[in-house]
């Protein structure tokens, strides 16, 4: 129920900040559409821990500029290979272990890491991920190792 | 089979914010660019997008095939039923002027409900039209 | 100038034939199907171009003088796609139909079939 | 309620279709298109009346004027295909009972009766309409429905004739879209009315003949005018009884309706005829598709095919009445337009009572039916009668019209042809008789095979009967094709 | 009862006959009675309309308006009231024939036989009674559907390819000709009714003339002018009192009343005379009448089929009619519609004794004819009868007729005419003769093998001689008492009595 | 200068369709086209500027999801070959 | 002010479009489809993203500017997703992976 | 240049992608020529629902289409001489943009001028849509729902042997 309501607040956040017509009328329509947008998501049995993850949202507010440094630092990285002459990449496809405990996590972590070029996760299979690098360099750990660490601290509410 | 994790995840997220933006294009369709269709096929693109991360049979569960048809055939009605509720308020077909006292309130109400006609049938239409679809068996399987 | 404003026009009537002609010639029906998609869609192109004004800005009005282009081609255009996704949706499901009852979806094939049954 | 029968004439069926959509129930949607078959030919007999009476009338849909609005716009022509089309929808309702129970799947029969309304709706809604893009719309929903319609023949062939019939008919009305955008470009006006006051000032552009074009050809396709006919026979022979019936009584009709409003309402018969020197074009194709169709016809084995290329040649005729552009010529094409409604109806409907039977209308099938199935067969040979053009019978009326028209013309070896072609007609049709009357039924003599049930033997004689009243007596029939001529070329009363 | 009821009824009773004999179907006695019974009532009425029409009397009933400006409309005036009383009187005759043949060959299907028996009846009435070109065309379209059913009676591949040839050739050239000729009439003179001196006049001239002349005559296919005789020995394969009704009764007299109406009533005589062009007609017809008599004569030589020599005489006989009413003068043209009479009495009566011949017998030719006079007199008494009718000798009513149009040839100065009268009356009589000799004064053959009921067979049923002496007596009566007939083909051309 | 960079995005959009005609695989094909509707987001996001109308941006947001949701169509059809069943075995198949 | 906000709102879409036509050529120039994969990453997140900030630069506090964001957040969110349907995709499609060379199988 | 490959390419998947890309191109010639709300039915509709619709299709009959192997020179006539006539159909077309053109004088000035009054809404191309010419829109999703009529009817139905499949078929039997 707490999700319900939640999922309800924001649905009716974003409505407030696409309106931009706050007259009686359109707000009556977006409390209207939100009741019936979390009654249909109740109905697909969405609204759980992992489709609304209310606990999660300020901590990914704040993983959030993180992750936007490591993503331009990443483009930059790509971006002078693929103006470099002879192309230099070594592709590669290597598999990790994450640890974090849900799918949230995993999710999460899979996602910061294909975010970021240079690497993909091609498959979650429990808690391995199996991931396609452009070249060794780009796998070489340490940006990982510190993003499974965020991640799972965000997931765990450290 | 592999987990699909990150597909169901992202969807369960998502999926609401699509309903939701379907429903601002059909409620700011007096404003701008958006209304009635364009909401409809929205709207419908949620469960289809839903259907293609959770199966077929998930989405008929919640959306069945006989509801989807239903929708697409209440949305002519609910057209058709504003212009004769015109009709009987002494105006001629659809002329929403008369729906209310002043005209230009009873266009504004006409209009609402006809878009609310037309996202009715398009969104019934567009699902029906997938499960029609992916609901086919190939037969190679 | 003169035959610049209309060079748009046969850009249009380009792609128009080249859907036309995708459809009319090809032995595949979803490609057809796609053929048809093309020559609506550009016909489509064509309708809006004929309401542009040069300066004109979307029919949806604001505050102050505007120049708006015509919106009577939207509406008709709007109606026109509407139909067109109707088309395609029946006619694709025609095809479904006739793989399953001939095993092909080539026109020739499907000739062959009746001929020989 | 009576000044809004215009509306209600395309209302009360477009609102059946979703009704039995939702009712799911065979039965119950059967009663809904009957009680919306039998309401919109009452509309089109009052309206028909009242033009008759009071001349043009016009409604303006959402209260708006036209040309800002759509308006509805009925004078004699169309209240006439009004009342065509109408008047077979309900015959042909209470005969899809029996009929569509044997040839659709239980399941399918509330659908099969939503879109026979959609396709009603649409038909009457280009019929309707003064508004040229409004045409196209219910254009749609009239072929959509009936690709669908067709396509649920017992035949996987029924598949393919609907999609053919699909691309051809989208590529119609491609053309169709592309002509009104031409004249709406040149003029800015989407009204028929507006529009044959605005075109003639602009007429002697280039655009206009190309639109003329566009329009012609995109009509053409859907009315299978020879030669883009090559959808129609497989259609109608493949589709199920009912809609062969329905659709080639009405559907071809609308068509030629759509090509009298264009080329006499709108573009004007000056333009269409002394610029654009239609009948120069329509003239030879109308001959070729009268002989030629009727020959092919004469060797084919299935009697709905052989219905099929007769319909092209008997459009062939229609056309032949338009292109003399004279009132007797157009009084023969628009009342062949009701007399072929009538007669093909009879004939088609005969023929599904034998597939209700036989499940067969190969002309082997046919063997021994004179004895087994009498009424059905007597049916199909009045029917035949009319389409020969026997005197007594609508066929007859049409050939006077049309020969006068042609010997007016001076048109000699049309006229002789004309008669050629309704010799021809014996030919295909005595087939069939020789079949049913002097061939020994083939089967095992256990007398299983009966008569077609009532419910499908009425409604065919009801439109055996309506052939011969009115072959007999053609003065209201004539008298309003008449009328319809008069003013399409604005000559007269 | 005023004349137009009479009109009206005439036309209905045939009709309502129809329909009583498909309901008592199943009662071949009733059935038979409701038929003879409709033939008599339909006798009184016509008869009653007889006196009115001499009196000068021209009722005329408009049916149904069929199109605006066009009347469905029946109007009776000499000439077809000539054509009515021979359907009408002879229709009893040939139903009392009918039982006695169908009967007695246990044909099938005897319910539909005498139902398209009536409905022809009804048909032949309304061409008889049309008044316009419009309502003649109705009737003869319907006398031709109405009779194939009967033509092709037996169901035979024979039968089939007769009924194809006859529906070929009659709907062919009425559809293809005839109502060419009809809608061209109307369009150059905004009319269709039958009027005296005709309608053309004044509308058409010269060539024009010449081929609507020629569109009618041909189109008129049941008159049978050569090339377009073909359908009448086709037809051949139809029962013996189906050849009566095509022969006699109803279908070839609707063929040349037609013409002759036409002539008289559409062109007039006056423009017909005026007109060079429309010489042709005596000329087809002339030639027809010498050829179908040298045809039938090379069938009696041969020893050929009977029925087959007779519808060769009947080609024959209506080239008579047609070539008297192509002189142009009035008296021909009575003596045309006096020959449709004397043609069918004595035509019927040849028929009649034809089936008799095959009921009792089942003999079909000619050459097995010898001796048959003396096992059945009345039988051949009567063919004896008919045939000097169709020679034209006394005491048959042929005689008069002939009389007439020989008259008219020689007032027209047409020795053409009168030649081949000449001529073709030897013909005739050179075929004739023969067969009557053949079979009062030649040894009976003995049965070739296997035929054994030949043998030992006497005369036929007793509705067939009933029938065919009737019939002879007929032919007789009209020599010695033509002038009820005669009054009305000259009220028909004008003259006076 | 919002020309400009219509002008950008239109020139890696002309790159985009190149791979997209190349191929050679279908998956890319699949990966420019989803590059090219990201592209086409952005760019009507600029044409909103540059017309003056920015408010427009809701189209913006519908080809994106459109977008979204084309992709994992034709990627469902490629690896399971059907629309309809489940990619994910908790999700049960149809 | 303005005139500050113009700047950097032009520096970031330079950069969005140095981004983007990068990515685009990286499309162009890489090998297979996984590589390719990377290369188009480019232009989702950071080519998209910089024109984005550029734009709600010159769109100022206003609800634009939010629905730009809204449009990059969409972006972001959903460009990792099929990026990883389509390597799966693909994967599971047997289309084997480039290589440089044949020993780079351990990590 | 996408719809001439369409043309070429046999793979289907390939085809689909490529019109729906064509779909996003029209599209923004659409926002370009200010008609915003027909540039978001194209593409929620072309690239999006119509795409689907097509990859459904696929999935069911079969992704690669046979080389041709007619010479299509019939059909290219057709086209070519389709074409010439829309070309010289346009030669006395108002110029693109021209704001002197008929159709900006005629009936769009009352909607652009009135129907912030009449109607009372800002975007006229709703006022347009949903009432001066709201029958036509009531035309168009009856013709949506007939083709929801129509799919349903065509397939919703079990498979099920043809009376054609194997043998002689011609009877509609
Ligand atoms: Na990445
Ligand atoms: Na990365």
């Amino acid at each position: 129920m707490v999700r319900a309501f939640g999922l309800g607040a924001m649905l009716f956040g974003v409505w407030l900040l696409l309106s931009g017509h706050y007259t009686p009328l359109l707000l009556g329509f977006g409390v209207g559409s939100s009741i019936l947008v979390v009654m249909i998501a109740m109905r697909m049995d969405v609204v759980d821990h992992e489709g609304v993850p209310l606990y999660l949202v300020p901590r990914v507010l704040a993983y959030i500029p993180w992750l936007l440094l490591e993503i331009l630092r990443a483009n930059i990285s790509v971006a002078r290979i693929i103006l470099h002459p002879a192309l230099p990449i070594s592709p590669i496809m290597v598999h990790f272990q994450a640890s974090q405990k849900t799918d949230v996590g995993r999710a999460i972590y899979a996602n910061s890491i294909t975010l970021t070029p240079g690497t993909i996760t091609t498959g979650v299979e429990g808690s391995e991920l199996e991931i396609h690098a452009l070249t060794w360099a780009d796998i070489d750990g340490r940006e990982e190792d510190e993003m499974d660490r965020r991640v799972t601290r965000l997931e765990q509410g450290i | 089979m592999e987990d699909r994790v990150i597909l169901r995840v992202g969807a369960k997220i998502l999926i609401p914010y699509i309903l939701l933006f379907a429903l601002y294009v059909q409620f700011h369709g007096d404003y701008g660019p958006g209304g009635g269709f364009q909401a409809g096929v929205i709207f419908a693109s949620a469960f289809i997008l839903y259907a293609l991360i959770y199966g077929l049979a998930h989405a008929r569960r919640v959306l069945p095939l006989e509801l989807a048809t239903f929708c697409a055939a209440l949305g002519v009605v609910i057209f058709a039923g504003v212009g004769i509720v015109t009709l009987l308020k002494g105006g001629l077909f659809l002329e929403y002027g008369v729906l209310r006292h002043d005209p230009v309130h009873g266009q504004h109400l006409g209009i609402l409900l006809v878009e609310l006609g037309v996202f009715t049938t398009v969104f019934g239409s567009m699902v029906a039209f997938f499960y029609s679809f992916a609901g086919r068996r190939t037969g190679r399987s | 100038m003169s035959v610049l404003g209309l060079f748009n026009y046969w850009i249009f009537v380009f792609l128009m034939m080249v859907g036309f002609y995708i459809l009319i010639s090809r032995g595949n029906l979803v490609k057809k199907i796609i053929g048809l998609n093309i020559f609506q869609t550009s016909v489509f192109i064509l309708y809006i171009s004929m309401g542009k004004v040069t300066g004109g800005t979307a029919p949806i009005l604001v505050e102050g003088d505007a120049v708006y282009s015509n919106p009577l081609p939207h509406v008709l255009i709007l109606t026109a796609i509407v139909v067109g996704v109707a088309t395609t949706a029946l006619g694709l499901s025609l095809v479904v139909r006739i793989k399953e009852a001939y095993g092909t979806i080539e026109e020739d094939e499907i000739q062959a079939e009746d001929l020989r049954s | 309620m009576s000044a809004h029968l215009p509306v209600l004439q395309v209302l009360v069926p477009l609102l059946a279709a979703p009704l039995c959509a939702i009712l799911r129930n065979g039965r119950a949607a059967w009663a809904v298109a009957m009680v919306a078959s039998w309401t919109s030919l009452w509309i089109a007999i009052q309206l028909l009346t009242l033009v008759l009476a009071n001349g043009t009338i016009s409604y303006e849909l959402g209260g708006w004027a036209a040309p800002w609005g759509i308006e509805y716009r009925i004078d004699t022509v169309n209240a006439f295909v009004l009342l065509i089309v109408s008047m077979i929808a309900a015959v042909v309702t209470p005969y899809a009972l029996k009929s569509i129970e044997r040839e659709v799947e239980a399941s399918r029969v509330a659908l099969f009766y939503a879109a026979f309304m959609l396709c009603l709706t649409g038909l009457l809604g280009i019929t309707i309409t003064g508004d040229v893009f409004n045409v196209f719309v219910f254009l749609e929903i009239s072929s959509l429905s009936a690709y669908a319609l067709i396509a649920i023949g017992q035949n996987r062939k029924a598949l393919t004739a609907a999609y053919q019939y699909l691309i051809m008919g989208s590529v119609g009305a491609t053309f169709i879209v592309i002509g009104i955008g031409m004249m709406y470009v040149m003029t800015g006006s989407l009204n028929m009315a507006d529009l044959s006051v605005l075109l003639p000032q602009v007429s002697s552009s280039r655009t206009i003949p190309v639109a003329f074009a566009f329009l012609t050809v995109g009509i053409s396709l859907k009315l299978a005018l020879f030669p883009l006919h090559l959808w129609l026979p497989n259609a109608y022979t493949y589709a199920p009884s009912t809609v062969t019936v329905f659709i080639a009584s009405t559907a071809t009709k609308v068509a030629v309706y759509m090509l009298l409003r264009f080329f006499f309402t709108i573009f004007g018969p000056a333009f269409s005829f002394d610029v654009m020197q239609l009948d120069r074009v329509l003239l030879p194709l109308a001959l070729v598709a009268i002989f030629s169709m009727s020959l092919v016809a004469i060797f084919q084995t299935n009697i709905k095919r052989m219905m099929a290329y007769s319909s092209v040649a008997q459009i062939g005729y229609m056309i032949l009445g338009i292109s003399m552009a004279s009132v007797t010529g157009l009084t023969a094409g628009i009342l062949h337009m009701f007399n072929h409604a009538m007669m093909k109806g009879a004939l088609f409907m005969a023929l599904g009572c034998v597939m209700y039977r036989v499940g067969s209308v190969h002309i082997d099938s046919m063997r021994g039916l004179g004895k087994r199935m009498p009424w059905t067969m007597a049916a199909f040979v009045m029917g035949g009668l009319s389409l020969i053009g026997v005197p007594l019978t609508v066929g007859f009326v049409s050939k006077w019209y049309l020969i006068q028209g042609a010997l007016e013309k001076g048109w000699w070896p049309v006229a002789a042809l004309v008669l050629l072609t309704s010799l021809m007609a014996v030919v295909y049709i005595w087939r069939v008789v020789e079949a049913a009357y002097f061939q020994e039924f083939p089967g095992d003599d256990d007398g299983e095979l009966r008569e077609a049930p009532l419910a499908m033997l009425v409604p065919t004689w009801a439109l055996v009967l309506i052939n011969l009243y009115f072959g007999i007596d053609a003065s209201l029939t004539a008298g309003v094709a008449g009328a319809a001529a008069r003013s399409l070329l604005g000559v007269g009363p | 009862m005023s004349p137009e009821t009479s009109v009206v009824l005439a036309f209905a009773i045939p009709l309502a006959g129809a329909v009583l004999i498909a309901a008592t179907g199943s009662l071949p006695n009733l059935r038979e009675a409701v038929t003879l019974a409709t033939g008599a009532a339909l006798l009184f009425v016509v008869a009653s309309l007889v006196p009115e029409v001499l009196a000068g009397a021209r009722p005329s009933v408009d049916l149904v308006e069929w199109v605006p400006g066009i009347q469905l409309r029946f109007t009776v005036e000499p000439l077809g009231m000539i054509f009515a009383g021979v359907a009408a009187l002879l229709w009893p005759v040939n139903s009392l024939y009918s039982i006695g043949y169908m009967r007695g060959n246990g044909e099938s299907h005897q319910t539909r036989f005498y139902v398209f028996f009536a409905i022809a009846i009804a048909a032949a009435i309304g061409v008889a009674f049309a008044g316009n070109l419009l309502t003649l065309f109705v009737f003869y379209e319907a006398l031709t559907l109405s009779t194939y059913p009967l033509v092709t009676h037996k169901g035979t591949e024979d039968a089939k390819r007769g009924g194809r040839a006859y529906l070929g050739i009659l709907m062919t050239t009425s559809i293809g000709l005839l109502f060419f000729a009809i809608v061209w009439t109307w369009q150059a003179t905004g009319t269709t009714e039958f009027t005296e001196g005709g309608i053309l006049s004044g509308h058409l001239e010269g060539a024009q003339v010449g081929l609507l002349l020629f569109l009618f005559m041909f189109g008129i296919g049941k008159a049978a002018i050569m090339p377009v005789h073909r359908w009448l020995p086709a037809a051949m394969v139809a029962p013996t009192p189906v050849s009566a009704l095509l022969h006699a009764v109803a279908v070839v007299k609707a063929g040349v009343f037609s013409v002759v109406k036409v002539l008289v009533y559409v062109f007039g005589f006056e423009l017909l005379q005026a007109e060079p062009s429309t010489r042709w007609l005596l000329y087809a017809a002339g030639f027809t009448v010498i050829a179908a008599s040298v045809v039938a004569l090379r069938i009696a030589l041969e020893q050929g089929n009977l029925k087959r020599m007779l519808a060769y005489s009947t080609i024959s006989q209506l080239s008579y009619i047609v070539l008297s009413a192509a002189i142009f003068v009035p008296i021909s043209a009575a003596g045309a519609g006096l020959h449709i009479v004397a043609h069918a009495f004595g035509k019927i009566t040849l028929f009649f004794a034809a089936g008799s011949i095959y009921t009792a017998a089942h003999k079909t030719e000619i050459g097995q004819l010898k001796g048959i006079g003396r096992r059945m007199p009345w039988t051949m008494g009567a063919f004896a009868i008919g045939a000097l009718s169709m020679i034209g000798l006394p005491p048959a009513g042929g005689f008069v007729s002939k009389w007439y149009i020989l008259l008219g040839a020689f007032e027209a100065d047409q020795f053409l005419v009168m030649g081949i009268l000449v001529v073709s009356t030897l013909l005739n009589a050179a075929y004739f003769v023969p067969i009557v000799y053949m079979a009062f004064f030649m040894e009976e053959e003995a049965p070739i093998g296997g035929n054994g009921d030949s043998r030992g067979h006497g005369e036929a049923p007793l509705p067939i001689v009933m029938a065919l002496s009737a019939t002879a007596v007929l032919t007789v009566l009209l020599f010695f008492f033509p002038d009820v007939p005669l009054a009305l083909a000259h009220a028909f051309t004008g003259g006076g009595p | 200068m919002f020309v400009a960079a219509a002008a950008g995005i239109i020139l890696s959009m002309v790159l985009a369709l190149l791979r997209a005609l190349l191929g050679p695989t279908v998956y890319d094909r699949v990966l420019a086209l989803n590059m090219f509707g990201t592209k086409t987001v952005l760019l009507i996001a600029v044409l909103g500027f540059l017309s003056g109308r920015p408010d427009f941006l809701d189209l913006a947001i519908a080809y994106a999801l459109i977008n979204f949701i084309g992709t994992i169509a034709v990627l469902k059809l490629f690896e399971v070959g059907d629309l309809g069943r489940a990619s994910d075995p908790t999700g049960g198949s149809a | 002010m303005a005139i500050v906000l113009d700047i950097l709102s032009w520096a970031a879409i330079a950069g969005g479009l140095f981004f983007m036509v990068v990515g685009a050529i990286g499309v162009l120039r890489m090998p297979d489809v996984y590589t390719r994969l990377h290369a188009a990453g480019m232009t989702d997140t950071m080519g998209a993203g910089l024109i984005l900030i550029g734009l709600t630069f010159q769109a100022g506090p206003t609800l634009v500017a939010v629905r730009l964001m809204l449009v990059w957040a969409f972006l972001l969110f959903t460009n990792p997703i099929s990026t990883h349907a389509l390597a799966r995709a693909a994967l599971s499609g047997g289309v084997e992976p480039f290589r440089v060379d044949m020993e780079g199988d351990k990590p | 240049m996408t719809a001439i490959a369409l043309l070429r390419i046999r793979n289907l998947v390939a085809v689909v992608m490529l019109a729906g890309i064509y779909s996003l191109l029209s599209a923004g010639l659409f926002t370009v020529m200010d008609a915003v709300d027909v540039a978001f039915t194209e593409a929620v509709v072309g690239a999006g629902i119509s795409t689907v619709l097509m990859l459904g299709t696929l999935a069911l009959v079969g992704r690669k289409e046979k080389a041709p192997d007619r010479h299509p020179v019939l059909p290219l006539f057709v086209v070519l001489v389709t074409g010439a006539a829309l070309v010289y159909g346009t030669l006395d077309m108002p110029r693109f943009g021209d704001p002197g053109n008929p159709i900006h004088h005629h009936v769009a000035p009352r909607y652009l001028e009135e129907s912030g009054h009449e109607i009372g809404i800002p975007n006229v191309v709703t006022s347009v849509l949903a009432s001066y010419r709201g029958y036509d829109t009531m035309g168009e999703i009856t013709v949506i729902f007939t083709a929801v009529v129509g799919v349903v009817l065509l397939m919703a139905t079990r498979r099920r042997r043809w009376p054609g499949e194997g043998k002689g078929d011609d009877d509609g039997g």
